[in-house]
Parts: structure tokens; C-alpha cells; sequence
């Protein structure tokens, strides 16, 4: 199975036979991967398939049931992170591992401090925070702020420069770009390519493949845990390595659903909150998907949030059904008939060891029986059992905790709790984010099936390809406002030019993100 | 269940010898481990049984459950220094149905179903003891304070009391400025007279109302430096208050002889186990040929309470 | 604090006999350990009354009437479970001031003003209820660390208690008399051949641990509670009233203090000013039981029957020592037997945890 | 990359926090403003003769709550002190009335015994997987068991004056300052650097406000843990010597006895966040100077001595709150 390249002593880093479970779960099985210094190596898999395990192997975060690791020829055990950031293993890892209270300049250098005797040398990591900010294009002044009071893409930032910090002779970067605007990426690929090129090994974990012909030498698909095979990246293309993920040849149908005659359920009239967005007009009818696409700090995720009650308008109207609303609460939303999908699962969204029937019914309590205030646990199975079914959950007993399934059914059960009483208008905010190709079809499926009997559904979103397939008319949000709307119709190129602000979509400066579907070749 | 085949199923409750209880407010503090050196005396020579135990902290629901398992055990005879006179009674009562007498030593339990009590001195006694000393010392006159120790003690509040009257019926131009509770912590009981002392420049006498502040409140003033013009008096237990009589931070401290009070205690419980009553004057033994029993009040009375100076300070050994 | 260590990884067993499922439950379910840890304190017990080394017998009556002790620590226990299991550090420093200030309260009510005894229990239980409301307030709409919320009532309850009693107990005849509340009883029907239980299990005990295991299992208000204790950002994303919800969790714990302060009244004879806080005070044991009963002190775990096993394996335990040890080493020894029980079960559950990939 | 520039750079200074935060002016002010009233209405309070023997009260409890810093930064907590100081104190004083132990020895065993006790919590709740207020609620128990094994039912008598340097008398004192908090403060000052200037400082941060993603960071957060601990249990040690000293030629089972919540109480008036990552022992020292000013004040005011408490309860609310408020306006723009 192991496709390695021949010349076994050039390697920087080699993992042999590398196995991993979780209790029960095998995360890993039997992977091979081996690393050039100089190169750029891609990992790429479906959620799930087990790179950030792997690579956290590497980091010395998790530790290897079975197998062999080599640097640079010689045989070692990495037992620590500290033993894997002697060798040079640099890590970003998928969720930045960093320490709110403490100043970005701190967060830079914990654990690798520079010191003058036992004393820390301030001056000496100031000098070097200059150099680093700049490297991955943040200013200076931010070095001195709480990295609390950053967003999720500047602390991205920060972890690159942390890493970057240490001497790197292996750089790990887990999904970097995900939440990283294009000026961003293109700064890191900068910062990559002077890396390599001063010998540093680089591992690059991505989901958006089409990058990868930009900055990989060698590519490794995994899946279910195994290492499929391992490539130059030149001998590949897009679709090749879409279905060697995925074991098969990539078909995904887009649900039928026809244009939306219901009455208006939802009205925005230059609705705003300060700071975030401003001046949005929409409308959603019954039956209707609409999409409302946006990157990552675009204000699509505000908008959804005060729809729901969770944050306060500043301006504008809000009518459901006609009739003007000012929600104060999330409560007082779902008395309209308002349900809302949070985007964080695992923060917002799961109650992690409490069982799945809780977990169904928690929005819901007052359905568990007709004595106000009292809860029947029987009730409370029957309606999990109920949705468990209907949304093909796959678990033994509804006793089981959600924290023991994987992310595509824990995602299916916090979507059972908007659905057990019939929501009017149901928002959805990254419905499939950290979710398989399988579990994300059929929550797709799931979501036209609720339009067709007439719910009104507001998908937010910052994938593509999501909103394309599954919307009725995609409304692009940037720098908190409507910029553009579409048919399913439109182009990818299109919709990601609107969402990213450029005029005229220029295939250079902007590539055409691709992404698995159906009329791609 | 052996319900109703009574209580001294306890395999050790020892044959025919009597088994006499006893239980105090605290253990491991000096005044009642001497009590019970008295009580462990007399047991020897009286040929009864003797047990002690109390609780780790002066806490009435920790002494309950000692009292609780002396009645399972059956003792003949339970004598309990009480922290909480009132709650006392209802136990003593479940003993007393049990066939236990009972009895409350060193602080009294009115409410109870006591026979007898067993009187180290009369509130009075120790009262205007403690006031005398220390208002001889102070010449009769001017201001003085007090340290007293729990805020809720039943018996140091009646001294308390009993202070606050006798001053003012006796010595006119005295005058207690303030009463503050210290807890049974010595520093604290120091800090708080060095702060009485501060607060009052005129104050020339203090009182430390048991056996955790008389020390302190002594050691206050060899702090301050103020030994001669500050007078101090209290109810601390020879040993512990040995090095400030010497000194003359302490003048006085009023108690009586705790063994002896232990013995009594002991002594009563045999009595009270052999159904015996008591005459009104009572020899108990060479050191206490003849205490009286008040059968008014129905209680055992110690003797007159006892000045404790530098002089005789080291005739005790606790 | 909590740190991973390297992760042990057994294979899953499939087919596993009774023994080794046995074992497991043993070694990771809190309930199961402290069943079996009861057992094994009755069973040693009783063995060394058999073999004449205690010096009283520690029969079926002792055990029931050291039961007495249970019902402030049962009752405080479940105040702790609540406010733990309502999550973000949930904790009451405060139960054993508010048992002090309302007892206050209660005395003057039936003691001296001689309000009844119907109005006298609802006044300690509102008074009760608007101490714990203060915490309340504090932790869920001002944001304070319940540690510290309730340090501070802890102080300031305490001081109000004594100095609205002039710190003295409050022992009028009609307190004294209440102590009947407190009475051992014999069972109607059956209790002619059963030792005689205190009252205070059957007027308090037993009904508060019913209402709370009802509030906890079978209410709308339990579920919402291990909801928001698991995860209180979700909580309020699914339209729960999180800081309503936890502000009356803290007030409940409030109430329960105001119960116990009625009870201790009863069973000493007297409303007094340091009733819960004299000693090591009333709160310390309190959060001892909730630990020792499993109840997870970072929120949304805890059962009641943890609350009442861990209660019963303390009770029992303490008053055997006591007749195991005379003299001064008996209530010396209570404290070492306390210290290694929470210390090792909490240690074997939170080293085996792992090993059985519990939560 | 261009290394010519024009920008401001960061500088160490702005790098860290600022060395006294908002929360201990507050604190200072506060102190300042009730010595000043105190001063006015009680007017020995500003006297050597009541001002010396508070900062004696103050010493081992600010001393202690140097350690519980370091813990509590760590987002852990240590409710066994008042236990260890009981053991270490009737250990030491035993030792002292047996063996007439001279003056370093005396020390050195007490800190001894405290670093053992400390790591005792220490290597339990860093290997042991379990919260620190569980383990420490068990070791509280335990110290205080042996702690009375030592005193035998007994209080020890006639201790020797070994210890008086330690703030009694005019031994006790240079300048004026009593020699405890002296010491007190001399380590205050190195703890205060140690955290904020060395590695090993920004590591107990780190761990406190996110303890994997120090792990992650390659900090080997369990010894870390560990150390903080110890070395609580040293300070503990260290100030079992100050009570001595403070409470008179008998020691009593009393010794020790509540002092945790006294401890803490310090801590968190003084800013450190219970919740870990976040705290000062500057803070923490002016914390302990407050609650006890407060039960100074009461006292020398004539006041009822009950009502002390009552005033560093609510004094604990208006510091934190406070702080909860400042930190709610910094959150807002
Ligand atoms: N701490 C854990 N405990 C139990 N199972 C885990 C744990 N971490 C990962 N897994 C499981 O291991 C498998 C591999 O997970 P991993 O995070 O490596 O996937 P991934 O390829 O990085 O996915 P993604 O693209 O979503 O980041 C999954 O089934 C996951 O549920
Ligand atoms: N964190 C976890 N802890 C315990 N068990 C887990 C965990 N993650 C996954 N599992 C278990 O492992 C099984 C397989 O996980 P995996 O992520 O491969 O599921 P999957 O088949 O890909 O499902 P989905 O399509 O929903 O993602 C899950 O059904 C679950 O029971
Ligand atoms: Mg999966
Ligand atoms: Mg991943």
C-alpha cells in the first residue's frame, strides 16, 4: 500500500506503521509518512479520516499505539511535546492554542522563552515580535494586546508566528487557511516558500484542495484513519484526489426544490447592530432556502445571531409574519417560532455528557408533559427515539452521551433540537461545518425536506459549495452588508468575487476555489 | 432487634465494675485533659471505670454524637460539660430513660434532667474573684476591658455578667470600656487586646475570660511593654500561664483546682450509680474532705474559687 | 486542576463476564463504590462487636439513631449538589451562616414572638431563600465567582446572625419544647419490631431528598439545570434563562439552609447564633458529602442517592470509630478516616476514569 | 524582510501588564482612605504601638497567600493550610521545648515539614487527575489528624523566645518594621518578580489560562503544578514560625484553625481570578492588609467585635466587584 519514494535517508521525518485508537475508536491505522526537507507535504482526508491525529503524533500531543518514527534517519520516541519541540516540530494546530489573558508577544514565545539568566529577555523578544508580526502581516502595535481581544483569524495569525518563533526544521500547519482571508493565505504561502527554501520540511493540512497546487511538492490522502497513498502533486488533479479521499467516484445530486411561492416569513428592513453590519433588507418565505453566504468575519454569523435574540439590534425593523418584533431572547424567538442551528457545535451547541435524549428535547421541555414544569422521562426517550430515527441518527440507545459520537451525528442531534417543535422560519448557521461528505448529504437532505413542508430556512454559511447546492437564492454578505444576490445558477467564481470584494473576478488573483461537485471535470 | 433488651449489650461495658462517662467541651486542651487526670485518679482509687472523650472542635453537634455512643454503650453514669447547655438537656434525657444517670460538669445544664451538678465554683465566686484581683491591682479604680472568647459560651457570658454588676455596685469609679470575643484563638485574643489598648490610652486593666486569652491578653501588654501599667487577670491554666505571673504581665489568674474538680466529677458519677444521695457536706477524699451539696439548687460545689499567683503557681502541673 | 497525561488505550472488550463489568462499575461509578464501601464498614463493624472489640454494640439502634446527625448533612448536601451541578464553578460557601442567621430568625418567630409553627417555618424558609437570593444575584447577574460570592455572605451572615441575637442562644420553653420535633419515634404498624428512628429523617430528611430527586429527575427545572451546568453557552443558545435559572438554584440552596436551621433548633433545644458556623461550621462537610458523592465539581453531574450513600458511609462510619476508639482517638481517628475515603474514591474514579473511557 | 524601520516596536514594558494593576490602586486607595478615617476617630490608630502589631497579624497570612497565588493563577486552590499550619507549628514548637532547637533549626524543620505537606497536594492533584479542592478537602483532614497525633492531648508549655525575632518586642523590629512582615514582604518581592520576569512565572499564567494549550506549548505543566504547591507548603512552614511568635508561650489546638478562608479571602480581594491565569501578590498583600485593618478598625472604634466580619464581607464584594466592573468596561468598546 505504502507508496514512499525510494530514498529513505533523505527523509527529515519518517512515520512507519503509526496506529491509534481512541477507547474503541481507530483513528489511525497502519500509516505511513515520510517528509523531505524542503518539501511542502499535503495531508488531505475527509473529516474524521485522522490527520490531526497524526499530526498531533508528530507534536507530541497524543502518543502512538503502535509504530516507528525516524528524524532524519535515526530511530526516536517522542514522548512529550517538549521532546518534539526540541527536534524542531513546529505545530499550528486546527483550534489556536493559545492563552487569553496573556499579551500576543506572550503567547509567541511561551514555552520558548527567551531568557538572560533565569530572567526573561523582554527586550530581546520585543525585538524579535517586530520581526515576526510583520513576517506574518500583523502590526506591530497588536503585539502588546490580550489575545482574548482577537478574532479567530488574527489568533490563527498569532499561532503561525508562535510556531515561526522556534527554530522549525518541521512545520505543521493544520488547516491554516480555513478561516484566513486570501491576502492572509497569500502572506503565509510567502512565508512557506522562504521556509522550504531555507530547508525546513513543511506539513500542510487543507481542506480547500485547490490550493494545494499552489504550494504543495507531494501529497498524502488519507482515509478512515489509513494513509492511501502518497504522490507528487503534479500527477494528480482536483477530482483525482476528491474521490481517493472519499474510496469512490464523487456523485452529489442537488435536492430539487422548487421556487418558493409561501407567504413572507421572515422581513429585515435595514436591519443593523453597530460594528457589525448595517442596513440589511431580506426577505424568507415559507417553504424558501435562502443562503446567505459569507467569509469568515463578514457579519453573516451577527446577522443570525440577532435574528435568533442573542445579540441586540441597533437599527432597522424585524417582521415575522408581517407583524413588527423587537427579540430580546432567544426564548422569545422560538415563541415566534424562530429555531436557530448555533455555528459551534462542541461551544454552542452540544451538551457534551449528558445523554442524546436531553440533548434532543432540551428547547423543548415543555413538551414533555402536560403538567406545566414536570418532566416525563419516558416522553423525553420517545421524542429522542422519534428524531433518532427520522434524521437516521446512528447510535445504540438514546442514552448514549453525545460527547461519544462522532461529529456528524452529534451535529444531526443538536439539529433534532430545532426540529421537535415544527419551527416556522429554522436559521442555520454552518449546518455542515466539521461534518463528513455522508452525514452532510443527508443533513442536506434533511433541510429540503423542511422547506417542503413549508418551514422557512436561512442557511448561513462560509462554504461554497453548500450554499450553492442547497439554496433557492444566495445572498452574499461583506463587511456587514448585502452586496449581491444570486440564483443556484451562478458560478462559484461569481458568488466568491462578491463575497471577497473584488469587481471583476480575475482567475490569478483569485482562484476559483473547486470544490467536489458534480459539473466539475 | 435488641431494641428492648437495653442497652449494655456492649461487650466491654465491663462486668460489675461501674462505668462513669465523661464527656467535655474540647479535647486536648489543658483544663479538661486535666480533668481528666483527676478523674482517671479517682477512678483508681474509687475502683470504677472511667472514660473520656471529646470532641476536636468546642461544637455542640460534635459533642451529641459522643453522648450518643457513651449511651449506646451503655455506661451507669454520664457526665457532660456542656457547649450548648440547652441542647444538652434533650440527650441527657434520652440517657436518663435508658437507665444512665447523668450530670453536667464545669458549665450547667438548668433545663435538664440533671440530679446533681458538679460546681467547680458559684458564678459569683468566680465573677467577683476575677473583678477583685484585678481592681486591687488596678487600685480600685479606672477603666478595664474584657477578652472573652466565644461569642455564644453560656458560662463566660454569666461571669461577664456577673462582672458587669459587681463593678458597678463595688467599685464605682471602675468602668469596662469594651467586651470583644477573640474565639478560642490566643492571637487573636492578643491582637484584639493590643487594639483595646490602643483605642483606650487610659485603659489599665484587662481580662482574658478562659483559657486561650488569659495568656493572650497578658502577653499583649509584655509586648507593649506596658507590665506595671496594665494589669491583666484571667481564668488561664497554670502552666500555660506560669511565665507571665513570673513576669508580672499577669497578676492573678482565678480557677480552681481542675484534677481536684476531675475527681469530683469522678466521685459523683459513682455516687450517682450506686443510687447514693448526697449529705450536705460530703467527703470525697483526703483533698476534698468536705464539699457541700446544695440540695436547693442541687448542686456539688468545689470550693471557693482559687487565686493562682506566682507563689503557687508551680504546685501544678497543668 | 486536571492535566492529561498519557492516555492509556485498552482494546473494547466484547463479551465481558459479570465479574469484570462488576469491577468496572465499581471503579468508575461513584454510586457503586460508596455502596460498597457502606457494606464493608457494617460488615467490619459488626464483625469486631461479634469478636467483643467495641465498646458498645453497634447494633441496628445505634445506627439509627446516629442517623440524627444525617439529616443537616443530607440536607446541606443536596444544597451543594444543586448549586454545583449548576455549573461555572458552583459552590456555597454560605450554608452554614444562613443555617445560623435563619435559626436566628426562626427563635425570635416561634420562640419569642410565638408566630406558630406553620408561619415560624415559612419564615425561616423565605429568610432562607433571601440569603441564598443574594448569592444569587451575585453569581448569575453580577458575574461573581460563586467561591467568592460566598465567601463574602459567609462572613456577612455569620456577623448579621450574632448581632441581631445579641449573640445569645434564643432558648425560650417553646424552643425547648420543639426539640420533640427531634424525637426518636417508633414506625406506626411496623415499628414495634424496628429501632426507633429520629423524627427529623421523617419530617425533613426524607421529604427533602423526594422533592429534590423529583426537581432534579422529573422536572423541566432539573433538566434545564444538568443542561446548563454540562454547558451554559449551549444553554442560552437553546432559550434557556440561564442566569434566572442559576440564581434559583442558589436560592433553593437557601432554603434548604433555612430547613436545616429549623431542624437543628429542634434537635439542640435552641436558636443559636453560631449554630452552623461554630466548630469547622456546617458548609465544609457539606461540599465534603457532595465530592465524596460523586458530584462533579466542575457542574452537570450529581446524583441525590450520591448525596444520601455518601452521607450514610460517613455517619456510620464516624459513630463505629467512636465506639472502635475510646478515649480521645476516636473523634482523631474520624478525621483520618474522612480525609482517606474522599481522597482515594475521588482518586480511583479519576484514575480509572480513564482507563474506562468514562466521561 | 526589511529590519530598517520607522514603526514603534514593542517594548518589554508593553509586553506585560502593567507592574501595578488598576485593582491594587483601588486596593491602595481603600487602605489609605480607612487608615486616614481610622487615624481621624481612633488617634493611637497611626501610632508605631498599633500599627506594628497589625502588620505582625499581617504577616503570615499575607505570606501564606503569596503561595495560594501561585496556586490559584494555576486555576487551583489549596483549603488545607489551615491544617498544615497546625501541624507545622505543633511539630516545631514540640521540637522547640524538647530539644531547645536554635533559632535556624527551628525554621528549617518547619519549612521542611510545610514543602512536605505541600508536595504531598502537590504530586496528588498534578498526577492524580483530580481538583485540587477535592484532594486538598481530604489532606485538610489528614494534616489535622496528625497534627493532633503530635499534640497528644495536650497544649505544649513554656515554648522558648527562639522565635521572638520573628515581630516581638524590640528584638523583633529594625526601624521600627517588625522582622515578619519584613520577610514577608522581602519574598512578596521575588514572587512578584519571579512571576512576572522568569519562565517558570509566565508558565503557572499560561497553565492557568489554558492548561493544554501550555502542554502544547511544551511546558511540563504537572512538575509546574506541582512546584506551586511546595512551595505554598514552604511559605505555610515559614509562617507556622510567625504564629509562633505571635501567640503566646503555649500553643493550642486552635493554631491554624480557619485560617484557609482567611488565606483566600486575601487572594481574591486582592484581583487574582479565582478561575486561574490572572492575579498579583501585590495584590494579595494589600488584600491581606485590608481584612485585617478592618478587624483593627472594628475593634479599636469600640465597635461590637462581631461586626468585623460582617465588613470584610462586604469589603470582598466591593473590591471583586470592582473589578468585575472594570474588567466588564475594558470589555465594552
Ligand atoms: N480525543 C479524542 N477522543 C476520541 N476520539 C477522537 C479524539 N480525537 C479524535 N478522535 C476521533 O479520531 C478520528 C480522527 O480524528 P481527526 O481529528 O484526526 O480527524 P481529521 O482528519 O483531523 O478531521 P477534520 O478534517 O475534521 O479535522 C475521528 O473519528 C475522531 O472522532
Ligand atoms: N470523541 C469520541 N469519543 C468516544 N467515541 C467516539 C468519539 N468519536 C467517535 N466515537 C465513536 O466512534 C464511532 C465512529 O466514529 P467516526 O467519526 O468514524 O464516525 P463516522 O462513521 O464517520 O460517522 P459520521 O459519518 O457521523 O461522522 C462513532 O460512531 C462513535 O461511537
Ligand atoms: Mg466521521
Ligand atoms: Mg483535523
Amino acid at each position: 500500500m505504502s507508496a514512499l519514494p525510494a530514498d529513505e535517508t533523505a527523509y527529515r521525518l519518517e512515520m512507519r506503521d503509526i496506529s491509534k485508537s481512541y477507547g474503541g475508536v481507530r483513528a489511525i491505522r497502519h500509516a505511513d509518512i515520510a517528509i523531505r526537507p524542503g518539501t511542502v507535504h499535503a495531508l488531505v482526508g475527509e473529516n474524521g479520516a485522522g490527520k490531526s491525529t497524526l499530526i498531533k503524533i508528530i507534536a507530541g500531543a497524543e502518543f502512538a499505539d503502535a509504530g516507528a518514527i525516524s528524524f532524519n534517519g535515526e530511530p526516536i520516541t517522542i514522548s512529550s511535546t517538549t521532546d518534539a519541540i526540541q527536534l524542531g516540530v513546529q505545530t499550528v494546530y486546527q483550534e489556536p492554542q493559545l492563552f487569553p489573558e496573556l499579551s500576543v508577544a506572550e503567547n509567541v514565545f511561551v514555552g520558548r522563552e527567551l531568557t538572560r539568566g533565569v530572567r526573561v529577555d523582554w527586550a530581546r523578544q520585543a525585538d524579535q515580535m517586530h520581526d515576526l508580526l510583520a513576517t506574518v502581516g500583523l502590526p506591530d502595535r497588536i503585539s502588546t494586546a490580550p489575545v482574548g481581544t482577537l478574532s479567530i483569524a488574527e489568533q490563527q495569525q498569532v499561532s503561525i508566528a508562535k510556531a515561526l518563533a522556534g527554530d522549525a526544521t518541521v512545520l505543521i500547519l493544520d488547516e491554516p487557511s480555513a478561516i484566513l482571508t486570501d491576502a492572509e493565505i497569500e502572506v503565509l504561502f510567502t512565508v512557506i516558500r522562504r521556509l522550504t527554501s531555507a530547508g525546513v520540511a513543511v506539513i500542510y493540512i487543507s481542506h480547500r484542495l485547490d490550493e494545494l497546487f499552489r504550494i504543495a511538492d507531494v501529497v498524502t490522502v488519507m482515509r478512515d484513519g489509513e494513509t492511501i497513498t502518497t504522490r507528487p502533486i503534479g500527477e494528480l488533479s482536483v477530482r483525482q484526489i476528491a474521490e481517493l479521499m472519499v474510496g469512490g467516484v464523487v456523485s452529489e445530486s442537488r435536492p430539487q426544490n422548487g421556487a418558493a411561492t409561501g407567504e413572507v416569513v421572515l422581513e429585515l428592513d435595514g436591519f443593523s447592530r453597530t460594528g457589525r453590519f448595517d442596513g440589511v433588507d431580506l426577505t424568507v418565505r415559507s417553504g424558501e432556502i435562502v443562503g446567505l453566504y459569507g467569509l469568515v468575519g463578514s457579519g453573516a454569523g451577527d446577522i443570525a445571531s440577532v435574528i435568533y435574540g442573542m445579540d441586540k439590534a441597533t437599527g432597522g425593523r424585524m417582521l415575522v409574519s408581517g407583524r413588527p418584533v423587537t427579540v430580546r431572547n432567544p426564548a422569545q424567538a422560538k415563541r415566534l417560532g424562530i429555531h436557530l442551528l448555533p455555528a459551534n457545535r462542541s461551544a454552542q451547541g452540544a451538551f457534551s455528557f449528558q445523554s442524546i435524549a436531553l440533548n434532543i428535547v432540551v428547547g423543548e421541555l415543555g413538551l414533555l408533559s402536560r403538567i406545566p414544569g414536570w418532566a416525563s422521562r419516558r416522553r423525553e426517550r420517545a421524542i429522542a427515539q422519534e428524531f433518532i430515527r427520522r434524521l437516521a441518527v446512528k447510535t445504540p440507545t438514546e442514552r448514549q452521551p453525545i460527547s461519544a459520537m462522532s461529529g456528524g451525528n452529534a451535529q444531526k442531534v443538536v439539529l433534532a433540537r430545532q426540529l421537535v417543535k415544527r419551527p416556522a422560519l429554522l436559521v442555520l448557521a454552518e449546518p455542515t461545518q466539521g461534518v463528513d461528505v455522508g452525514a452532510k448529504e443527508e443533513i442536506h437532505r434533511i433541510i429540503s425536506g423542511l422547506a417542503d413542508e413549508g418551514t422557512a430556512v436561512l442557511v448561513v454559511t462560509s462554504d461554497l459549495g453548500e450554499v450553492l447546492r442547497i439554496s433557492d437564492r444566495i445572498l452574499v454578505v461583506r463587511a456587514g452588508q448585502i452586496t449581491a444576490e444570486f440564483r443556484p445558477d451562478a458560478t462559484q467564481v461569481e458568488i466568491l468575487a462578491a463575497a471577497a470584494g473584488a469587481d471583476t473576478p480575475d482567475a490569478d488573483t483569485t482562484p476559483a476555489p473547486i470544490v467536489i461537485q458534480e459539473d466539475q471535470t | 432487634t435488641s431494641r428492648n433488651d437495653a442497652a449494655p449489650s456492649g461487650a466491654s461495658a465491663s462486668g460489675d465494675k461501674i462505668t462513669v462517662a465523661f464527656v467535655p467541651k474540647l479535647q486536648g486542651i489543658p483544663y479538661f485533659e486535666a480533668m481528666n487526670a483527676g478523674g482517671k485518679a479517682a477512678a483508681d482509687e474509687l475502683g470504677i471505670e472511667w472514660l473520656y472523650q471529646g470532641p476536636t472542635t468546642a461544637d455542640a453537634a460534635a459533642q451529641a454524637d459522643i453522648v450518643r455512643s457513651f449511651i449506646q454503650q451503655g455506661v451507669d453514669a454520664l457526665i457532660v460539660a456542656p457547649n450548648d447547655p440547652d441542647s444538652m438537656a434533650p440527650l441527657l434525657k434520652e440517657a436518663a430513660d435508658k437507665g444512665i444517670k447523668v450530670a453536667p460538669a464545669d458549665t450547667d445544664a438548668p433545663n435538664s434532667v440533671r440530679e446533681v451538678f458538679v460546681n467547680q465554683a458559684s458564678v459569683e465566686g468566680i465573677g467577683e474573684a476575677l473583678t477583685d484581683s484585678l481592681l486591687t491591682a488596678m487600685g480600685g479604680k479606672g477603666d478595664y476591658a474584657i477578652v472573652s472568647c466565644g461569642e455564644t459560651a453560656a458560662n463566660l457570658n454569666a461571669w461577664i455578667d456577673v462582672q458587669k454588676k459587681y463593678t458597678a455596685s463595688k467599685y464605682p469609679d471602675a468602668n469596662i470600656v469594651s467586651v470583644v470575643y477573640a474565639g478560642e484563638d490566643q492571637a487573636a485574643a492578643t491582637s484584639m487586646a493590643t487594639d483595646l489598648m490602643n483605642a483606650n490610652p487610659n485603659l489599665t486593666g484587662l481580662v482574658g475570660e478562659c483559657t486561650s486569652s488569659a495568656p493572650g491578653v497578658a502577653q499583649a501588654v509584655k509586648d507593649a511593654g506596658k507590665i506595671g501599667t496594665v494589669f491583666t487577670t484571667g481564668l488561664g491554666t497554670p502552666m500555660s500561664m506560669a511565665p507571665y505571673l513570673k513576669d508580672g504581665s499577669s497578676i492573678a489568674s482565678i480557677l480552681w483546682n481542675v484534677q481536684n474538680l476531675g475527681y469530683l466529677t469522678a466521685w459523683t458519677g459513682q455516687q450517682l450509680a450506686e443510687g447514693k444521695t448526697f449529705a450536705a457536706t460530703n467527703n470525697v477524699s483526703s483533698d476534698l474532705p468536705s464539699v457541700e451539696f446544695d440540695s436547693a439548687s442541687k448542686t456539688l460545689l468545689l470550693g471557693p474559687a482559687l487565686v493562682i499567683t506566682k507563689d503557687n503557681v508551680d504546685t501544678f502541673s497543668y | 486542576m486536571t492535566t492529561t497525561a498519557r492516555p492509556p488505550v485498552t482494546a473494547p472488550a466484547k463479551n465481558r463476564n459479570i465479574l469484570s463489568r462488576g469491577l468496572e462499575a465499581l471503579l468508575t461509578q461513584r454510586i457503586v463504590l460508596l455502596a460498597v464501601l457502606i457494606v464493608v464498614v457494617l460488615v467490619v463493624m459488626l464483625s469486631l462487636d461479634v469478636g467483643g472489640f467495641l465498646s458498645g454494640s453497634y447494633n441496628a439502634d445505634y445506627l439509627a439513631s446516629s442517623l440524627i446527625s444525617a439529616v443537616p448533612l443530607v440536607l446541606l448536601g443536596l444544597a451543594q449538589l444543586l448549586v454545583i451541578v449548576s455549573g461555572r464553578g458552583g459552590i456555597d460557601l454560605s450554608v452554614g451562616s444562613i443555617v445560623s442567621l435563619t435559626g436566628v430568625v426562626f427563635g425570635l418567630a416561634y420562640g419569642v414572638w410565638n408566630l406558630g409553627f406553620p408561619a415560624s417555618l415559612l419564615i425561616a424558609v423565605v429568610t432562607g431563600i433571601a440569603c441564598g437570593a443574594v448569592n444569587g444575584v451575585l453569581v448569575a447577574y453580577v458575574g461573581f465567582p460563586p467561591l467568592i460570592a460566598t465567601l463574602a455572605t459567609y462572613y456577612a451572615f455569620r456577623s448579621i446572625a450574632l448581632v441581631v441575637s445579641d449573640q445569645k442562644p434564643i432558648n425560650s420553653q417553646e424552643i425547648q419544647d420543639f426539640y420533640s420535633a427531634a424525637q426518636s419515634i417508633e414506625l406506626p404498624l411496623i415499628g414495634g419490631s424496628l429501632p426507633l428512628i429520629p423524627l427529623g429523617i421523617f419530617t425533613f430528611l426524607i421529604p427533602s431528598v423526594i422533592v429534590v430527586w423529583l426537581v432534579l429527575n422529573k422536572t423541566t427545572f432539573g433538566r434545564r439545570l444538568y443542561a446548563l451546568g454540562t454547558n451554559d453557552v449551549a444553554a442560552a443558545w437553546s432559550g434557556i434563562d440561564v442566569r434566572a435559572n442559576r440564581m434559583a438554584v442558589y436560592a433553593i440552596s437557601g432554603a434548604l439552609a433555612g430547613l436545616v436551621a429549623v431542624v437543628t433548633v429542634a434537635q439542640f433545644a435552641s436558636a443559636r447564633p453560631d449554630a452552623g458556623t461554630s466548630g469547622s461550621g456546617m458548609a465544609l462537610p457539606a461540599i465534603t458529602i457532595a465530592v465524596l458523592g460523586g458530584v462533579a465539581i466542575t457542574g452537570g453531574i450529581g446524583r441525590v442517592s450520591g448525596i444520601v450513600l455518601a452521607t450514610l458511609l460517613i455517619v456510620w462510619l464516624n459513630a463505629g470509630i467512636l465506639l472502635a476508639l475510646p478515649g480521645n482517638d476516636g473523634t482523631q481517628f474520624q478525621l483520618l478516616a474522612l480525609g482517606l475515603v474522599l481522597i482515594f474514591a475521588s482518586l480511583l474514579n479519576g484514575l480509572t476514569k480513564r482507563k474506562y473511557g468514562g466521561i | 524582510m526589511t529590519t530598517e524601520t520607522t514603526t514603534v516596536r514593542p517594548t518589554a514594558r508593553r509586553i506585560l501588564p502593567p507592574p501595578v494593576t488598576g485593582q491594587e490602586f483601588v486596593l491602595t486607595g481603600v487602605i489609605v482612605a480607612l487608615w486616614v478615617l481610622l487615624g481621624v476617630f481612633t488617634p493611637a490608630f497611626l501610632t508605631p504601638g498599633s500599627i506594628q502589631p497589625l502588620l505582625v497579624s499581617v504577616a503570615p497570612i499575607a505570606l501564606i497567600g503569596v503561595g495560594m497565588t501561585f496556586i490559584i493563577i494555576t486555576a487551583g486552590i489549596d483549603v488545607s493550610v489551615g491544617g498544615a499550619i497546625m501541624l507545622c507549628a505543633v511539630i516545631t514548637a514540640k521540637m522547640m521545648v524538647t530539644a531547645n532547637l536554635p533559632l535556624p533549626l527551628a525554621v528549617g524543620l518547619s519549612i521542611a515539614a510545610g514543602l512536605l505537606l505541600g508536595l504531598v497536594n502537590g504530586v496528588l492533584i498534578a498526577y492524580g487527575r483530580v481538583h485540587a479542592i477535592i484532594i486538598t478537602f481530604g489532606t485538610a483532614n489528614l494534616f489535622q489528624f496528625f497534627a493532633l497525633r503530635v499534640f497528644g492531648s495536650e497544649t505544649v508549655n513554656g515554648i522558648p523566645g527562639t522565635l521572638d525575632v520573628f515581630g516581638r518586642g524590640e528584638a523583633g523590629r529594625t526601624l521600627g518594621v517588625p522582622h515578619s512582615f519584613a520577610i514577608m514582604i522581602v519574598i512578596a518581592a521575588i514572587a512578584w518578580w519571579y512571576l512576572r520576569h522568569t519562565t517558570g512565572g509566565r508558565h503557572l499564567f499560561a497553565i492557568g489560562g489554558n492548561a493544554n494549550a501550555a502542554r502544547l506549548a511544551g511546558i511540563r505543566v504537572q512538575p509546574r503544578v506541582m512546584v506551586a504547591y511546595a512551595v505554598t507548603g514552604a511559605l505555610v512552614g515559614l509562617a507556622a514560625c510567625f504564629f509562633i511568635a505571635a501567640g503566646t508561650s503555649t500553643l493550642d489546638q486552635a493554631v491554624g484553625s480557619g485560617r484557609e478562608l482567611a488565606v483566600i479571602a486575601a487572594v481574591v480581594i486582592g484581583g487574582t481570578s479565582i478561575l486561574g491565569g490572572r492575579g498579583s501578590v501585590i495584590g494579595t498583600v494589600l488584600g491581606a492588609i485590608l481584612v485585617q485593618t478592618v478587624t483593627s478598625g472594628v475593634t479599636q472604634l469600640g465597635w461590637p467585635s462581631q461586626l468585623a466580619t460582617l465588613f470584610v464581607g462586604v469589603f470582598i464584594i466591593i473590591a471583586v466587584g470592582t473589578d468585575l466592573l472594570r474588567q466588564r468596561v475594558r470589555a465594552q468598546p
